[in-house]
């Protein structure tokens, strides 16, 4: 090695460090491609990010590593699992490849890139200036220095630009309100107004639960031991799917009096 | 006048900034929004006054001022200032055109009153107005040329105002179209001086620089004194031809009778104030080219004569009573033209007669318009009769206006028309005994024709049944207008002429000339022409004194074709229009049949490429992507290849 | 061991998330991608300002992030007006340019 | 690879350039067993606490007072049986507990829990904290962001609704409140002109900040509550709604890291509360109070540990005082009030450091000056009118939703009739 190649080549450490990640991230970043759900993908995705950051962190760019946590792993990426989440987690994309010949093409195109921008790397002479100085690694106020000096134009701009995207997105994904608003105080109103005319102030009960079953077409006993009708969906009530209540609980009488059998030892529930 | 310049700019400001309100304000201003226009015109009317008052009051030496606004374009040799010029000829104009613009403003406000577009129609008299003005003040022949076009606008726009109606709509037509042929002169014009002298504005082609500003045009050693006699002539052509065109001279009279299609009050700012007179205010302007050219000035005044005993005869024979005065218009524009034609010794009376005939004849139109309003919108002279009872205010106005058009003194007419008659007999050899004997039956005829009018509309007995219309007099906005006119057709004429003063006002701008004797006695002329209009007026009186039939006889050949406006628009037909279509006939088979078909085959063979390259086009974004993709990777490979192969490899 | 490693491993990540783009159907993970590739430069500018000793290059890869994260956001808003309109997230189904 | 930024010395003021791995090994040990136990009896503390508000006894059984009690419901969660989801998604399903879990420790690293020490016996002295650097601030910040995963990823894996419902809740409250969060650290960073903790708390031997930036303070303070999910913003999991929200479907062991990250995180904001605001380990006397013997030494961690202790018994106190929000309430409070409240004072503050630093406007001069301005601010609000009440929005009108046979939808102020089922009698009701 060198004299002039001092500033080209890594401590033991960071070789050691990179030797681990590398590989790892490639293997994340295939994960893109082959996994089949897309939070996978983003997982994978993730991972590479923070690995990322850690080799920023052992490039001389500590402040560089964290926002990349931050922004990427802790903004851009929590959004894009928002919005997976918002479109459906579940559909886990098929990999067969509808476009004729899209596949090959795809992969060709990927590797000839890869061989191509390695050829341009590996073809390059690097001729390495002075290495970073510690004060400008560690402080924060050294990058600062060129962002708000030789780069604050850009800066505003950039700030423009976040504040424009921000709007966009609020443009786009705004629906507009057809009906007005219903405010709790409204449906309390509601609620009220609509009680002559047989509403409830209260929720309806739940359907019965019982150790027979704990389905939600079974109407729940009342306190007086008879089967609230209302406790069960209305839609299912239309469409004649409700049941009834198991038999060994409700008992009619002569009369049309119903009495609840007990069941079980007395008490047996209390101990 | 440099002092007060600065405050010109407004007087085209006001009508247009009105016009502009009134187009872009929207049904919030159709209650009130007529009154902007009353209000903007009546602005620029008092600002013209004020400057008027102001250049009556300054030395006559500084009585031209030149105001540079901005420049308007500069392109290779061309530069044009957009600049105005005022001076006693423009601002001559500016008090016509805003003073009796403001009394047709008003008296609109009534007329239009039931109309349910009266905002957008003060919108387009703004406009008209600011359009006038424009051209007036203008200080290149450019800018006015601007003027010249916008009241071309303006004019299409008020004529077919009603364009719902049919005749209207082609009216406007018309007046549009033959409007573009006189256009085509002034262009042909500009394009000839431009290319002669390399400068269209009035500075630099009238006036002796700095030292010649104000000198007067008589003395002009700018720009056109070194035109060569063969341009000056095709220019003065061209102008001539413009002005035929703006001014209903013919040969391209004919869109002024169907004019008449457009409200009554437009009439009255077309005939009157604006439009019409823009001809000869052209000619007048370009005087200094016009005396460089005896061969265009001849053509002029054959011209003039000819339109003006054109108009005469039309005049006699028509019963509609507006047609009637726009065949009368004509006649008095050929007046006009002939003083214009005359050089340096009519201009001034061109002028003049221009001024009261604005008066007179807008009182006239106004008076017309307050008949028909009377009578139902009725235009036909033989239903009328004895309608000075019902409407006496109306009647002794156009009263007035009848002596001043007639020319008898001491009315306005007299003042001008007999002047202009004076100069038609100077000159030399044949000339001064034709066109002077022409003008003299034409005053003749111009009597005869105007006493028809008034006795058929006013005198005689009524002809109208009563439950049928029901005339009564117009409304106060409509009648004082019309009084203040006829005051104008009264003592306008006698006060301009007292001492010379209004030839003397002009002198800055027309030039100077000592008076020619004509060819016979002033007092002599004086009194023939008063003679011959007496006459013809007694002709008229007792020709339709008495019962006039309801249904116009067949009348003599003459007659009927006056009644065809002389076959003008046969004319116009035969040699223009048929000609024009049987060309057009040929063209289009030949578009159609060659060059459509050319280029459809070609069409048909880019339609197949382009269904064959459409394919390309999935619209997958991935297959996109790819083809992205795949020019990222060859341009890439490229750099690797000629930073590997190259000469610099390895450096 | 030699800095450029990194630059080679920029270079593969950013091969994959091209190849990314180019073969999955699903929006979002096309999207991923993108940023993928984005951070792959970052990679190389991070690089290059330590080669280089200099921090511009760590001034622009912190505005590839920002312009990233507009990106992202505006992205996102566009996906999810799709979604809603075609209950569909694959980026095959957007295909009403097809000539 | 660290050496090169544990060694700068830009804006930090701990030094950590002579320490040997193995101190490290051992402060992080010492660290993790501290966490440990301080969860253990902060559950306790929890639940004692509360029962006092609530004037009944609480834990009081299991070693004295109840102190056992924890290690005992620790115990329990260990050896249940560990159920797993069949429709989870098994392996982002044992992620995420460890994810949160993991994240929750990293942040102790940079809390410095006193000033140098020296080990006893022995003439090495250390800072007693684990490690530092000039973004130490930023860094907690990335952790927590990393936390978040945990809680998503937890309630996704699961594959069922509750969870996934509160894992997206979750994701927008803890969004929304880390800005806030950020936000008012800002005016920290500004006062402080540095990220670093051990230097943040050396800056505050004159003052501790949360005086002068007492509006950050209460931001940060509310938006440290919203992003632990703690009543009153404890949403995620709102046991009225969502039953656990993204812990629903997880039992045994892997619950208990949920709940190990949750208290965790208490520790960890209270912790950067007591660093960045409340003077980190100095104590509650004036600068050189007793020649700092009251600073040096071993005292300042029991400092440290009464502050930390402190803003724990707030949390506790705030959850059993507070109702939990609504959820869109709780939003709009954030966007809506958090973040520009934040976003002024950082400007306002940025404003009063260029006067005093750049511009060098003298105090007296700057305070009139301020003075001036509320007075102007306050004038116009005594004035100002009182907000009337909006009219009730007028009942919408109902439209033909057929029109000429087609689907019409309706337009603002309109209405669609009711749906045909809708109030249409019950089929065999009377059976």
């Amino acid at each position: 090695m060198t004299p002039d190649m001092a500033g080209m080549t890594t401590s033991g450490g960071e070789a050691f460090l990179f030797w681990v990640l590398a590989p790892l991230m490639v293997l994340a970043a295939l994960g893109l491609l082959f996994v089949r759900r897309a939070v996978h993908a983003a997982l994978c995705i993730v991972f590479v990010m923070v690995s990322l950051a850690i080799m920023y962190i052992a490039s001389s760019a500590p402040f560089l590593g964290v926002v990349q946590v931050v922004v990427y792993t802790g903004a851009v990426m929590m959004l894009f699992l928002f919005v997976l989440m918002l479109v459906g987690v579940d559909a886990s994309d098929s990999l067969t490849e509808t476009i004729r010949g899209q596949r090959w093409i795809g992969l060709l195109l990927g590797l000839g890139l890869a061989v191509v921008l390695i050829g341009v790397v590996s073809q390059a002479a690097f001729r390495p200036g002075t290495p970073l100085t510690e004060d400008q690694v560690a402080n924060p106020v050294g990058l600062a220095r060129v962002l708000f000096g030789d780069y604050v134009l850009a800066m505003e701009t950039v700030g423009v630009l976040l504040v424009t995207a921000a709007m966009g997105a609020l443009m786009l994904t705004h629906r507009r309100r057809l009906e007005p608003k219903r405010t709790q105080r409204y449906v309390a109103e509601q609620r009220v107004k609509a009680l002559p005319e047989g509403g409830t102030l209260t929720p309806l009960p739940a359907p019965g639960v019982y150790a027979q079953t704990n389905a939600m077409d079974v109407p729940a006993l009342g306190p007086d031991g008879r089967p609230l009708e209302h406790s069960v969906s209305r839609v299912l009530r239309i469409r004649g799917q409700e049941k009834a209540a198991p038999a060994s609980l409700v008992e009619t009488g002569p009369a049309g009096e119903v009495s609840t059998v007990r069941t079980g030892t007395d008490g047996g529930e209390d101990a | 006048m440099n002092d007060v310049i600065g405050y010109a700019p407004w007087l085209v400001g006001f009508p247009l900034v009105g016009a502009a309100v009134l187009l872009l304000g929207g049904r919030a201003l159709d209650k009130w929004g007529h009154w902007i226009g009353v209000l903007a015109s009546s602005a620029s009317a008092l600002l013209g006054g004020w400057l008027l008052f102001r250049m009556i009051g300054a030395d006559p030496a500084e009585r031209v001022a030149d105001q540079r606004l901005w420049t308007w374009m500069s392109a290779g040799g061309l530069d044009v200032d957009l600049g105005l010029r005022l001076d006693p000829l423009s601002m001559t104009f500016v008090m016509l055109v805003t003073f009796v613009g403001t009394l047709i403003h008003f008296y609109s406000v009534e007329y239009m009153a039931h109309d349910p577009h009266r905002r957008r129609f003060f919108a387009y008299l703004n406009l008209f107005i600011a359009a006038m003005l424009v051209l007036v003040l203008a200080d290149s022949y450019l800018v006015l040329f601007v003027g010249w076009e916008g009241v071309g606008l303006a004019s299409y726009l008020l004529i077919g105002f009603w364009d719902h109606k049919r005749p209207n709509a082609v009216a406007a037509k018309k007046a549009f179209v033959m409007n573009r042929v006189g256009d085509m002169g002034l262009i042909v014009a500009m394009a000839l001086l431009f290319a002669h002298t390399g400068a269209l504005d009035f500075g630099t082609l009238f006036d002796a620089g700095d030292a010649g500003a104000g000198e007067g045009l008589a003395e002009a050693t700018g720009a056109v004194s070194t035109l060569d006699q063969g341009t000056a002539t095709a220019v003065g052509l061209a102008l001539l031809l413009a002005a035929c065109g703006k001014s209903a001279q013919f040969p391209l009279q004919a869109w002024l009778g169907d004019a008449m299609a457009g409200p009554t009050p437009v009439s009255a700012l077309i005939h009157a104030a604006t439009m019409v007179t823009a001809g000869v205010y052209l000619l007048v302007r370009s005087g200094p080219i016009l005396d460089a050219a005896p061969t265009a000035q001849l053509v002029i005044v054959i011209v003039g004569t000819v339109t003006l005993i054109f108009g005469a005869i039309i005049g006699c024979a028509k019963d509609d009573i507006k047609k009637a005065l726009a065949a009368s218009t004509m006649s008095q524009i050929g007046y006009m033209m002939l003083a214009a034609g005359l050089g340096p010794v009519g201009y001034a009376f061109a002028i003049f007669h221009l001024l009261t005939h604005g008066f007179f004849k807008a009182g006239l139109f106004l008076g017309a318009g307050s008949v028909m309003h009377g009578m139902k919108d009725e235009v036909n002279m033989r239903g009328f009769g004895a309608l000075r009872r019902v409407m006496p205010l109306t009647a002794w106005s156009m009263f007035f206006g009848w002596l001043a058009i007639l020319g008898i003194p001491p009315f306005s007419g007299f003042w001008s028309k007999d002047k202009i008659i004076e100069a038609a007999f100077t000159g030399e050899g044949w000339q001064p005994w034709v066109f002077g004997g022409a003008a003299l039956i034409g005053a003749g005829i111009t009597a005869f024709y105007m006493t028809r009018l008034m006795t058929m509309t006013f005198w005689g007995r009524p002809r109208w049944t009563e439950p049928e219309y029901h005339p009564h007099e117009s409304p106060a906005l409509m009648v004082w207008p019309q009084v203040i006119l006829a005051v104008g057709s009264i003592a306008l004429g006698g006060v301009l002429a007292f001492g010379d003063v209004f030839t003397t006002w002009l002198e800055p701008s027309v030039g100077h000339v000592e008076h020619h004797e004509p060819v016979l006695s002033v007092p002599v002329l004086m009194g023939a022409t008063i003679a011959v209009v007496v006459v013809g007026a007694l002709v008229g009186y007792l020709m339709y004194r008495r019962d006039v039939p309801a249904e116009a006889p067949r009348g003599s050949v003459l007659t009927r074709a006056a009644r065809r406006d002389l076959f003008q628009d046969t004319v116009n037909e035969g040699l223009v229009m048929k000609p024009g279509q049987g060309v057009t006939a040929v063209l289009v088979t030949a578009d159609t049949g060659v060059v459509a078909r050319g280029w459809g085959v070609l069409a048909v063979g880019l339609a197949g490429l382009g269904a064959w390259l459409r394919r390309a086009q999935t619209g997958y974004v991935r297959a996109y992507a790819a083809s992205m993709a795949a020019g990222v990777l060859i341009i890439g490979a490229v750099i690797v290849l000629v930073a590997t192969l190259g000469p610099t490899a390895g450096a | 061991m030699d800095i450029t490693n990194y630059v080679v491993l920029a270079c593969i990540l950013f091969a994959i998330g091209a190849t990314t783009v180019l073969l999955r159907r699903n929006a979002i993970v096309v999207f991923m991608g993108v940023e993928l590739m984005l951070n792959a430069t970052n990679l190389v500018f991070v690089t290059f300002a330590r080669i280089h000793g200099d921090l511009t290059g760590q001034v622009l890869a912190f505005f590839v992030m920002v312009v990233a994260a507009a990106e992202v956001v505006v992205g996102l808003a566009i996906i999810v007006t799709i979604f809603r309109t075609r209950r569909s997230a694959s980026v095959d189904d957007v295909n009403l340019l097809h000539g | 690879m660290n050496g090169v930024i544990l060694a700068a010395e830009g804006g930090v003021a701990a030094d950590f350039s002579a320490e040997p791995v193995l101190a490290s090994v051992v402060k992080a040990v010492l660290i993790v067993v501290f966490l440990l136990t301080s969860v253990l009896f902060a559950i306790w503390f929890e639940r004692k606490v509360v029962a006092k508000m609530q004037l009944r006894p609480g834990p009081n059984w299991h070693g004295p007072k109840g102190l056992l009690q924890s290690l005992a419901d620790a115990m329990k969660l260990l050896l249940k049986e560990d159920v797993n989801v069949t429709r989870a998604d098994r392996v982002v399903y044992l992620l995420a507990p460890m994810l949160s879990v993991s994240a929750s420790l990293l942040v102790f690293a940079v809390i410095p829990f006193g000033p140098t020490v020296t080990i006893p016996f022995t003439d090495f002295s250390t800072p007693a904290q684990l490690t530092d650097f000039p973004v130490a601030v930023l860094y907690i910040l990335a952790a927590a962001s990393v936390g978040v995963y945990g809680i998503v990823l937890g309630g996704w894996a699961s594959g069922s609704t509750y969870p996934l419902l509160g894992a997206v809740r979750s994701t927008a409250q803890v969004i929304s409140y880390e800005l806030a969060m950020g936000l008012s650290l800002v005016s920290v960073f500004i006062m402080a002109g540095s990220m670093s903790t051990s230097q943040i708390v050396n800056s505050q031997a004159q003052i501790w900040w949360f005086i002068p930036l007492a509006p950050a303070f209460v931001v940060y303070v509310i938006s440290m509550v919203g992003e632990t999910n703690r009543l009153p913003f404890d949403l995620p999991e709102a046991e009225g709604e969502l039953v656990s929200g993204y812990m629903t479907e997880y039992s045994s062991m892997k619950f208990a890291w949920f709940f190990l990250a949750e208290y965790i995180n208490m520790l960890n904001v209270s912790a950067v509360a007591v660093t960045l605001f409340l003077g980190g380990w100095r104590a509650p006397v004036p600068d050189g109070f007793l020649g700092d013997a009251l600073n040096t030494g071993w005292l300042p961690i029991v400092w440290f540990l009464v502050k930390v202790w402190a803003v724990m018994f707030f949390f506790v106190w705030v959850r059993g005082t507070l109702l939990r929000l609504r959820y869109d309430q709780f939003m709009i409070f954030g966007w809506k009030v958090l973040i520009p409240v934040a976003l002024g004072w950082v400007v306002v503050l940025g404003g009063v450091q260029w006067a005093l630093t750049v511009a060098e406007l003298p105090r007296s001069t700057f305070l009139f000056a301020a003075l001036g301005v509320v007075v102007l601010v306050l004038l116009p609000m005594m004035f100002w009118p009182e907000k009337r009440r909006r009219p009730e929005p007028a009942e919408p009108e109902t439209i033909d939703a057929f029109a000429g046979g087609y689907p019409v939808p309706p337009l603002p102020g309109q209405k669609l009739p009711a749906s045909e089922r809708f109030g249409k009698e019950v089929a065999g009701s009377d059976q």
